[in-house]
């Protein structure tokens, strides 16, 4: 993978630097290589600087990276054995959301997640990631199953929204979505969500809820995308990345403001830049908190999940802040 | 203007059954200003449709609960005006109104801290927050209630509203009583960003509970619910009334324009799109809310206990 | 109502002759009246005389009898209240199933049915009775929501069979009918289901899986059309009497074979002769038998009702009959 | 021909993992004699694909799995040969082979009574039913199974195959070991009026109680799998494959096109559109079906223990 986000400029400079001296081939001299290596040393360096001091616009970009690893890549990367199950059993299969009995490390689970497609063809086949009510439907279809089968349920969340057309309406996507909320709320089996790119608003939260939500370190979780809450609020678009920062929309904010369990750290330069050790680590963080969370009783999950919830505001006694007008 | 520490609620209703005629003094006034299809109207002389723009006497608009007689528009009405309409004359009795949002994103859009925006509402909608929740009786029978307003921030959804509703709907399940809600709604209030998309998730989590204890939940649909209202209780009733007309949908119909890039049908993501597409039970005339809404809290509570 | 089926003809004639003699008006004499009320002693005598001995094909005549009461007619002649609950909150309403929440002298039920239309307006809206997929999951939810609220079901059935169309296997017709199967077999408050016109095929069992089957006198229950049966069977339609008499569709062959729990006495002449009265029969037949099952504990309800479906078979342990061929 | 008495299972198949090929004698016969494909053509010289009328070299289509390598047709197969196809050699016990149909309603069509009806299928399926049941094992991993058969009248269902089902599905439930159903069926056995309507009911609860005991069931749907098989027992499987181009529908495409007066895309009403519409989990190639289904029963198996 190149660097070729705007704010990577510097390190897809070196990166030219690089290749225009490794264009020598057999002819490359011991000096080349020297600095070669020193350059490298140098990406590294300023890769590691850059991706510290990522603004929440920036991990925008980086979450939605056309090349980072998508729930099928995580799949494949990470399970022993897969077998899809597709479709709602009363319209269609929808491919922006996929999903099956899978196997980690010997290990049972149901796995399910957003796909956003890759090249045209995909894209078009999975509309783009935008899931339509069927989508919602098929993943409580298999979160049934896993709660009949005592499986627990991993989703993997990389959404921007559920779609915003016509069918999605007719088929009813919000009723699809707020059912899925009441059923993971109270699914009987340990339920881990892990936001692996755009978790985007209701669309995103009608597979995330869950016992623990963790995030990768530069996924972004929100309650609109930035654009739409820019021109919103800001009456402008343009402002995303004013939103992206007023919205806190980042996993270290998240983390912070206790939204969130835990960050999984992601490879130097982003998860896009090596799926196999993204994958690694998601595979890691899943077995680890899997297993804790199956240490409970299912009573006793549930009343954390409920409370996890339930105690989920900010407000205080007397009201804040005074009339402008 | 209104004196902001006086609590928004309770409210006293001049008129229990048939809604909002004969209503008197400085209390109908901050309703109607609340009203904007009233707004720049004197009242009680002439009101002009906001949807087929006929200029109705201002006499017969309010006694037909403010639904146009020529074309069958229902207008937006507060929370207050909702209470008045509904429930038995002075049975309201709120709870949950010492909650108030903490800005715990210490948000700023533009130049105004979210903190100055909510008094601003505050000061303009004559009440502190989109929903009011409480105790109240219809015909004599007991229910707990939400009422939501879209005249606050529109009506949109942030940890006061998604804890409001949560109270409600755990003092129904506790104390057995059937939990109705009147939705109004353009979604989840971006300025409290994923606390206030949570509150779906809460509220939904609520309701789960409340299906368990098999206490009846009937949601009333008004002009406009969309958005994470719709998608998160205002969908899990298990009996869905809406107004005629009502905006119904989870994206509403400009968005989905704007990303289908073609003009739709024109009762697409109403409540009678909404109807024929199976997602609601009824579509109901105002005059007709409380007579249905008091039918059906009578059959479910014939219902042999649990 | 006149007497115009077939083998009504020497019914209708005495009908005629009625009329013939009362156009007369004001002109009628002592012995035109006596003439009359002997020959409505006649129509009566003659009337229980055919329906005494109406033989399983003209049984499915009456039982389809275009003035027969539908589902909307008993609703609206046994209950007190009626609240419509419409829709399966996934597709659209289906007109073809009705159901909602009613009061029965204050008593609250849910009660569904299949409505089959009366004039070609409703005729149309509800697809001649043909229910899909749509129909069977708002019909699921009414039942789950009775059960979630401790209310017992009644369903009316009266369906030539479920809608044979592509919508229909596009929506999952087969996958609806049997999810009710499923739900109501385990549904935890009683059920009752009574056959008012035609109990046809897998679109009547779909919403008839009940703890006790009754049938109206002159209703039928059948595993498949007479018709289709017979172009299968005799390979040719026209032996759709012969189909019908050999397959024991009628209430009291199927109450003889034990498959049904009881029959519901219709007034002379079949009940589209009088709706009142057989509205009331259907009501009281409701009461009693509602009354009787909501005496069970839940749990030996079910165990009752899983024990009359799992019964259900005609076996021998040795093959009979010999080949011929 | 066949003695009668003989029962027809268990079967002791001569190869597990790859199907069909290597069988021999009279047991192969039986088999073969069985399926309409390849019914009219001497063995292993020629065959016909019934689809696309290739002539096919015996030993490449048996080897096939009587797939056509041509146009991918998969043929019917028997019982039998599914047992062979799927299950460890020689692991297949049946029991409740000592069920036969009593001909509760007398039934006659035409000329012939039910009784000889049934004794000709018997004579030339060479089964005594449209379903057998048993236990099994694949790959070592022990199932219950239950697998019909097209040739014995259609693979409908009456009270025998009913009963068979159920008690398969009952012994699943006690024994806690995972159900596989490989289905094929024309509906409903009309000759059994609403006895045979009735099985639908009887199998669909007795899954309801597997489902709750938390014992997988995985469905094959073979062609053609239509009517009451469909629309009961067959889609309550958690998890459906479905083979290529098998016909899975309620109605069929024939009825179908006759109520709609017009013709249908060809897809209409197979394993793929099935698929396309959400209905069932895959399609999967004959020689893929044993792997998969042992794939899958492993994953269930690694499962944590209720
Ligand atoms: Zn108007
Ligand atoms: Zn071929």
């Amino acid at each position: 993978m190149a660097y070729d986000l705007e704010f990577e400029r510097p390190l897809s400079d070196i990166e030219k630097q690089i290749h225009g001296i490794e264009r020598k081939g057999e002819k490359m001299k011991a000096e080349d290589r020297t600095q070669v290596r020193e350059l490298r040393q140098r990406l590294d360096h300023r890769t590691d600087e850059i991706y510290r001091a990522l603004t929440p616009w920036q991990r925008v970009q980086v979450a939605r990276h056309k090349d980072r690893p998508y729930t099928h890549d995580y799949i494949k990367l990470m399970c022993d054995d897969f077998f899809e199950l597709r479709g709602d059993r009363r319209h269609g299969d929808d491919r922006a959301i996929l999903g099956g009995i899978a196997s980690l490390d010997g290990k049972t689970v149901m796995i399910l997640g957003n796909q956003k497609g890759r090249d045209t063809k995909e894209k078009v086949e999975c509309n783009f990631g935008l899931a339509h009510a069927e989508g919602y439907r098929k993943a409580q279809r298999i979160m049934r199953q896993a709660e009949r089968f005592h499986l627990p349920v991993v989703t993997l969340i990389d959404i921007s929204g559920a779609s915003p057309d016509l069918e999605a309406e007719q088929r009813g996507i919000a009723g699809a979505i707020a059912e899925n909320l009441q059923v993971m709320a109270v699914l009987r089996t340990p339920v881990l969500a892990i936001v692996i790119g755009e978790g985007g608003s209701g669309g995103a939260l009608g597979i995330s809820v869950a016992d623990r939500i963790l995030m990768l370190e530069h996924a972004i979780y929100t309650v609109a995308s930035p654009e739409a809450a820019a021109s919103i609020l800001w009456r402008d678009a343009a402002f995303a990345s004013s939103a992206a920062e007023a919205m806190k929309i980042t996993a270290p904010d998240l983390l912070e403001l206790r939204l969130i369990e835990e960050i999984i750290p992601e490879p130097r330069g982003g998860a896009h830049h090596d799926h196999r050790a993204a994958a690694d680590a998601v595979k890691a963080a899943i077995l680890r908190n899997i297993g804790e969370l199956e240490r409970l009783p299912v009573e006793e999950l549930l009343e954390h999940r409920y409370r996890r919830y339930r105690d989920i505001g900010a407000y205080t006694r007397e009201p804040i802040g005074a009339a402008s007008v | 203007m209104r004196d902001e520490s006086r609590p928004a609620l309770p409210v006293n209703g001049q008129n229990g059954l048939n809604g909002l005629n004969g209503r008197n003094g400085a209390h109908a006034e901050a309703a109607t200003a609340a009203t904007a299809a009233t707004k720049a109207l004197p009242r009680n002389l002439a009101v002009k449709c906001p949807n087929c723009r006929e200029l109705l006497v201002g006499k017969d608009w309010e006694k037909n609960l403010r639904v146009c007689v020529r074309c069958g528009y229902h207008s937006r009405l507060s929370a207050r005006e909702r209470i008045e309409l509904l429930f038995d004359d002075g049975s309201f009795e709120a709870f949950g109104s010492d909650l108030h949002s903490a800005d715990p994103l210490s948000f700023v859009s533009r130049t105004q801290p979210y903190p100055a925006y909510l008094a601003d509402y505050r000061a303009r909608a004559g009440m502190d927050e989109a929903v009011v929740v409480g105790r109240a009786h219809m015909d004599g029978l007991p229910i707990v209630a939400a009422v939501m307003d879209s005249n606050f921030v529109g009506g949109s959804m942030g940890s006061v509203v998604g804890e409001r509703v949560t109270q409600a709907i755990e003092r129904a399940a506790e104390e057995r009583v059937p939990l109705l809600i009147v939705a109004t709604s353009g979604g989840a209030r971006m300025q409290e960003g994923l606390f206030a998309l949570m509150q779906m998730a809460k509220t939904a989590a609520a309701l789960a509970r409340l299906a368990e204890r098999g206490v009846p939940f009937i949601c009333l649909l008004t002009d406009p619910t969309t958005g994470g209202v719709w998608a998160s209780f205002a969908a899990l009733a298990d009996v869905i009334v809406a107004e005629p007309g009502a905006m119904v949908g989870f994206a509403g119909p400009r968005v989905i324009e704007q990303f289908m890039h073609q003009r739709l049908p024109k009762d697409t993501a109403t409540a009678e799109f909404a109807l024929k597409h199976g997602m609601i039970d009824a579509v109901a005339h105002r005059r007709d809310v409380r007579p249905t809404l008091v039918r059906l809290l009578r059959m479910f509570g014939a219902a042999r206990p649990a």
